[in-house]
């Protein structure tokens, strides 16, 4: 019976010990971000691994990108450059995001820099081809906006350290 | 390949095997086909006949005390730079309450004081002798290796496919097996050049 | 750093039961009573939110006891392995990210290691250095991720949503070297992919005081309470005997009372400059020794160790480059490697074949901790409750990808 | 196997009645509210495969808490929920028994493809044998998501956008701000 007592006790006053925890945080500041809402960012990396930022009057067409993808998930297409008579000149560069794994393999060894990731993430699509095949050499996907808003590389960051609910 | 005894590899050869080594040739004799004690990855290669024999030992040894099979897996040799194809199943062995001592362990790159065996069986027909019953723990790690290498354990009760569906075709780390064009009529689209 | 444990601790009073684990019929109350009961079998999984992923369990019940039990995987079998032979060395990181999905720096550190030794690749100092800062922040995350879903297996939500603060903050910490939240490719062979900066190592340090501070507090929810004791005392013990010869390794290894870390007894990198301790099962916490009760113990005790070795690291930071070259088209010589490498589950291991004159590895073999650690649940969980079934699973903190690989 | 790819979110509902009554001002008001509570209530299955379960988690946890949105509250039985978010890599092993859970649920019911492994094989889709290369051979899918694995933030992207679809019906369609938001 005393035991039984006991037992009821230290129920109670561990479940009274963790909901005071609990009821502590009911007077912080929330964790949660209002993400969609305006005003409220969430966190970023300035390296951010989303979409891919592509320019196509850098690139020298010389495959490197497509041979280092583990799934050959870019396509590029080339033509003779009919101005010059020699040279090729880019005409379909497409990215099959149904494979994409966002590994940054294709970035390193482009020699002109002319591929990079972005932080576009969106690319919630209701068709398996709209957005999820992205032509980056025709028409305004969702890379463009991310082209033209120039994103800072490295440096400084002094968005890292004001967070929301840290 | 480090002969046991060649003065040359002597000095660099790595002392958890020769330990082992030395116990397995004082034992069993016939036993051992090869050894490499240098090297990145020290191994004892183990005729299979005497597989089991050699584990009994390597664990019931006071010395030696192989308690746990770490790491069974298997390497498909089809076209071997020399003898017959052939494949290695190469059991990797550690020791919980033997351990090596200080001097061991400071050495750069050697301070993993695991055992490899090597049992190599013929291609056409792999069958290797169950060691579940020594370490239980064996017992998945074989199925695994039925199931993507198609190596046969001799002696259980039974061997059943653990990764893949039963009705699998083929054992797909062999390296000449094709991927199939579907499975249960859901395609599987095959890499360019399969 | 927060109090030690055992003082709080209240005694474990779990009846006239000393083992717990009492098979159905042979306990006290029903010997000698003519109790008949129908065996039953039924699946728990492949779709269960107590399986920690796709594990399917057909389980033979008597009751409420679990008489026998047969956990059936390969659910999320994705071919690491064949992929690991078709495509480069390089090309192969990203897929042992997505291995143990919540270890990916671990899991990259050890598979480039395992690549480095192959080709002989010098890897610079700060490198490493780096290298053990981001494992060591990882193995937080995780052990906070499994210190949280551990609450939510036994009934607790508060924890996981408590957990979850800490973690976003590490995840946003390494997010903000690799540029990716879960999967980061961010070591890379010879080296790691960036520098870090002194406003992350701030940052890092603020990271590590809120997760001490933070300690207490999931005790005081899950440690230090009543019902979670009465859960996990003396429920799914394994034993010595059992854990080595069934393979189990990490966390579930040490709670049975083996002291051994790889990170200590067989060190790799540069793990061997730490000063750090490796807790193992006591018997002074209450419960016994290997029970589910002293794994999530081990768990909070190596976050504190985490902590430690990421300030040392920190602090013995060198200067210096963080990539070593590495040639492009890279072919290692001819030659086996085989590393093992602490990660939060236990022992990844990674036995690789290369032939020389090849980009592709002939052989690249993994073995995942958590593979040989659900193994062992036939032997365990035969008399458990179904309920501490859950806990047993729960508290042996599985990941599936890993498992079927 | 031979799937029907409309989704049942896209196959009107009352068919039963006569075409020129559901065209009536009541039916239509009623249809809205209904469609303001579906949409409003969207009950998520925990479908958590592999990696992209943990970012699932993350999405209903603390920090992005997806309760918000009225899709918080995970559910492990397919019998009380009526959104399948398919997060992380499907195997030709896993494959019947998503098609039975997809079967079981009531309709209506959507289906969201989180992770480049479940809408196209993603990584797995070169050598992966037992990978499924698109969960659309299984089971139709309303939302496809990229990402491997997705933010939340995206995950969070893909369910507004699939209330939205579910609100088009009655006339509301897709706001600009759906997209102007995420750009950051």
């Amino acid at each position: 019976m005393r035991t039984y007592l006991k037992d009821i006790w230290h129920g109670v006053m561990t479940t009274a010990k963790g909901m005071r925890l609990t009821w502590r945080h009911f007077f912080t500041k929330p964790t949660t971000i209002q993400y969609p809402d305006e005003g409220e960012q969430t966190y970023f990396s300035p390296y951010e691994r989303g979409l891919h930022e592509f320019e196509p009057e850098k690139c020298i067409v010389c495959l490197l990108c497509a041979k280092a993808c583990p799934v050959d998930c870019i396509r590029i297409e080339e033509d003779k450059d009919a101005r010059q008579g020699k040279g090729k000149v880019l005409t379909v560069f497409e990215i099959d995001y149904n494979r994409c794994l966002f590994c940054e393999l294709c970035v390193d060894p482009c020699p002109v820099d002319c591929i990079h990731m972005g932080p576009q993430y969106d690319l919630a699509a209701f068709d398996r081809s709209e957005h999820v095949k992205i032509d980056f050499m025709n028409g305004e996907g969702p890379w463009r906006t991310a082209l033209t808003s120039a994103h800072p590389d490295a440096g400084v960051r002094p968005h890292l350290k004001k967070r929301p609910g840290a | 390949m480090g002969e046991v005894g060649d003065p040359t590899t002597a000095a660099t050869a790595d002392p958890v095997t020769e330990r082992a080594l030395t116990a397995l040739r004082a034992a069993l004799p016939d036993a051992v086909v090869e050894a490499q004690l240098d090297g990145a990855h020290p191994y004892i290669g183990v005729r299979a006949t005497h597989l089991r024999a050699v584990c009994r030992l390597l664990r019931d040894d006071p010395a030696l005390q192989y308690e746990c099979c770490h790491l069974i897996s298997a390497v498909d040799w089809p076209e071997p730079a020399e003898g017959e194809a052939r494949i290695d199943v190469v059991y990797h062995l550690v020791s919980y309450a033997i351990r090596p001592d200080a001097s061991y362990r400071t050495r750069p790159g050697k301070n993993d004081p695991y055992l490899a065996l090597k049992v190599a069986v013929p291609r056409a027909c792999p069958e290797v002798p169950t060691v579940m019953d020594i370490w239980i723990g064996a017992d998945w790690h074989e199925r695994e290796t039925w199931d993507l290498m198609g190596v046969r354990f001799t002696g259980r009760k039974e061997l059943p496919r653990i990764l893949l569906p039963e009705d699998w075709p083929g054992h797909p780390l062999r390296k000449d097996w094709v991927y199939p064009a579907s499975y249960h009529g859901v395609p599987i689209i095959p890499p360019e050049g399969m | 750093m927060s109090a030690p444990l055992a003082p709080d601790l209240p005694d474990p009073t779990r009846g006239g039961e000393p083992g717990g684990v009492v098979a159905f019929h042979e306990r006290q109350e029903y010997v000698g009573r003519d109790v008949r009961t129908e065996e039953m079998v039924f699946n728990m999984g492949p779709q269960h939110p107590a399986t920690h992923g796709v594990l399917r369990v057909a389980i033979k019940t008597d009751g409420e006891y679990v008489r026998a039990l047969q956990p059936h995987v390969g659910n999320i079998h994705r071919c690491a392995e064949k992929i690991g032979e078709s495509v480069a060395f390089y090309q192969w990181i990203p897929y042992l990210d997505r291995m143990d999905y919540l270890s990916a720096m671990c899991n990259e550190h050890i598979g480039c290691m395992a690549i480095e030794r192959l080709g002989e690749i010098e890897v610079p100092e700060r490198a490493e250095y780096i290298r053990i800062i981001v494992a060591e922040v990882q193995r937080i995350l995780s052990h906070l991720m499994a210190i949280g879903v551990y609450g939510l297996d036994l009934g607790a939500f508060t924890p996981f949503l408590h957990q979850f603060r800490e973690r976003e903050r590490g995840m946003d910490l390494l997010d903000h070297l690799a540029g990716g939240r879960l999967l980061y490719h961010y070591v890379r062979i010879g080296g790691v992919k960036r520098d870090v900066s002194q406003d992350w190592l701030d940052e890092l340090d603020a990271f590590l005081g809120a997760v001490e501070q933070r300690l207490p507090e999931y005790n005081t929810l899950l440690l230090h309470n009543r019902i979670f004791q009465e859960r996990t005392f003396n429920v799914g013990v394994i034993d010595r005997a059992t854990a080595v010869a069934w393979g189990v390794t990490g966390p579930a290894l040490r709670a049975a009372g083996v002291d051994f870390d790889c990170r200590r007894d067989a060190p790799y990198s540069i793990y061997d400059r730490f000063d750090f301790e490796v807790p193992s099962g006591a018997s002074g916490l209450g419960g016994q020794v290997g029970d589910c009760f002293q794994r999530h113990w081990i768990r909070v005790r190596e976050v504190e160790e985490s902590i430690k070795i990421v300030r040392q690291a920190v602090a013995g930071l060198p200067e210096g480059p963080v990539l070593g070259r590495v040639p492009r088209g890279f072919k290692p010589p001819a030659g086996e490697v085989f590393i093992r490498g602490e990660n939060p589950r236990g022992e990844l291991s990674i036995y690789m074949v290369s032939v020389g004159k090849s980009e592709q590895a002939w052989r690249a073999r993994c073995r995942g901790p958590s593979f040989s650690n659900i193994a062992c649940i036939t032997e365990v969980a035969e008399g458990l409750l179904i309920g501490d079934l859950v806990a047993l699973i729960g508290s042996l903190d599985i990941v599936l990808g890993e498992v079927d690989r | 196997m031979h799937v029907d790819t409309r989704s049942p979110s896209m196959i009107p509902g009352e068919s039963l009645l006569d075409p020129e009554l559901q065209q009536s001002v009541i039916l239509t008001k009623v249809q809205w509210v209904k469609d303001w509570g579906r949409r409003h209530a969207l009950w998520p299955m925990a479908f958590g495969l592999a990696c992209c379960a943990m970012e699932m988690m993350a999405t209903a946890a603390t920090k992005y808490d997806l309760d918000r949105f009225g899709a918080g509250v995970f559910r492990a039985s397919p019998r009380q929920s009526d959104l399948m978010i398919v997060a992380g890599t499907l195997s030709h092993k896993m494959a019947p028994r998503l098609r039975r859970l997809w079967e079981q649920m009531p309709d209506p019911k959507y289906v969201i493809a989180m992770g480049a492994c479940v809408i196209g094989g993603g990584p797995y889709s070169k050598f992966g044998y037992h990978v499924v290369q698109g969960v659309d051979l299984i089971v139709p899918v309303d939302i496809y998501l990229p990402g491997c694995p997705p933010r939340p933030e995206a995950l969070i992207d893909a369910i507004r956008k699939l209330q939205f679809r579910i609100q088009e019906r009655s006339g509301e369609t897709l706001p600009e701000t759906a997209d102007e938001t995420s750009a950051a």
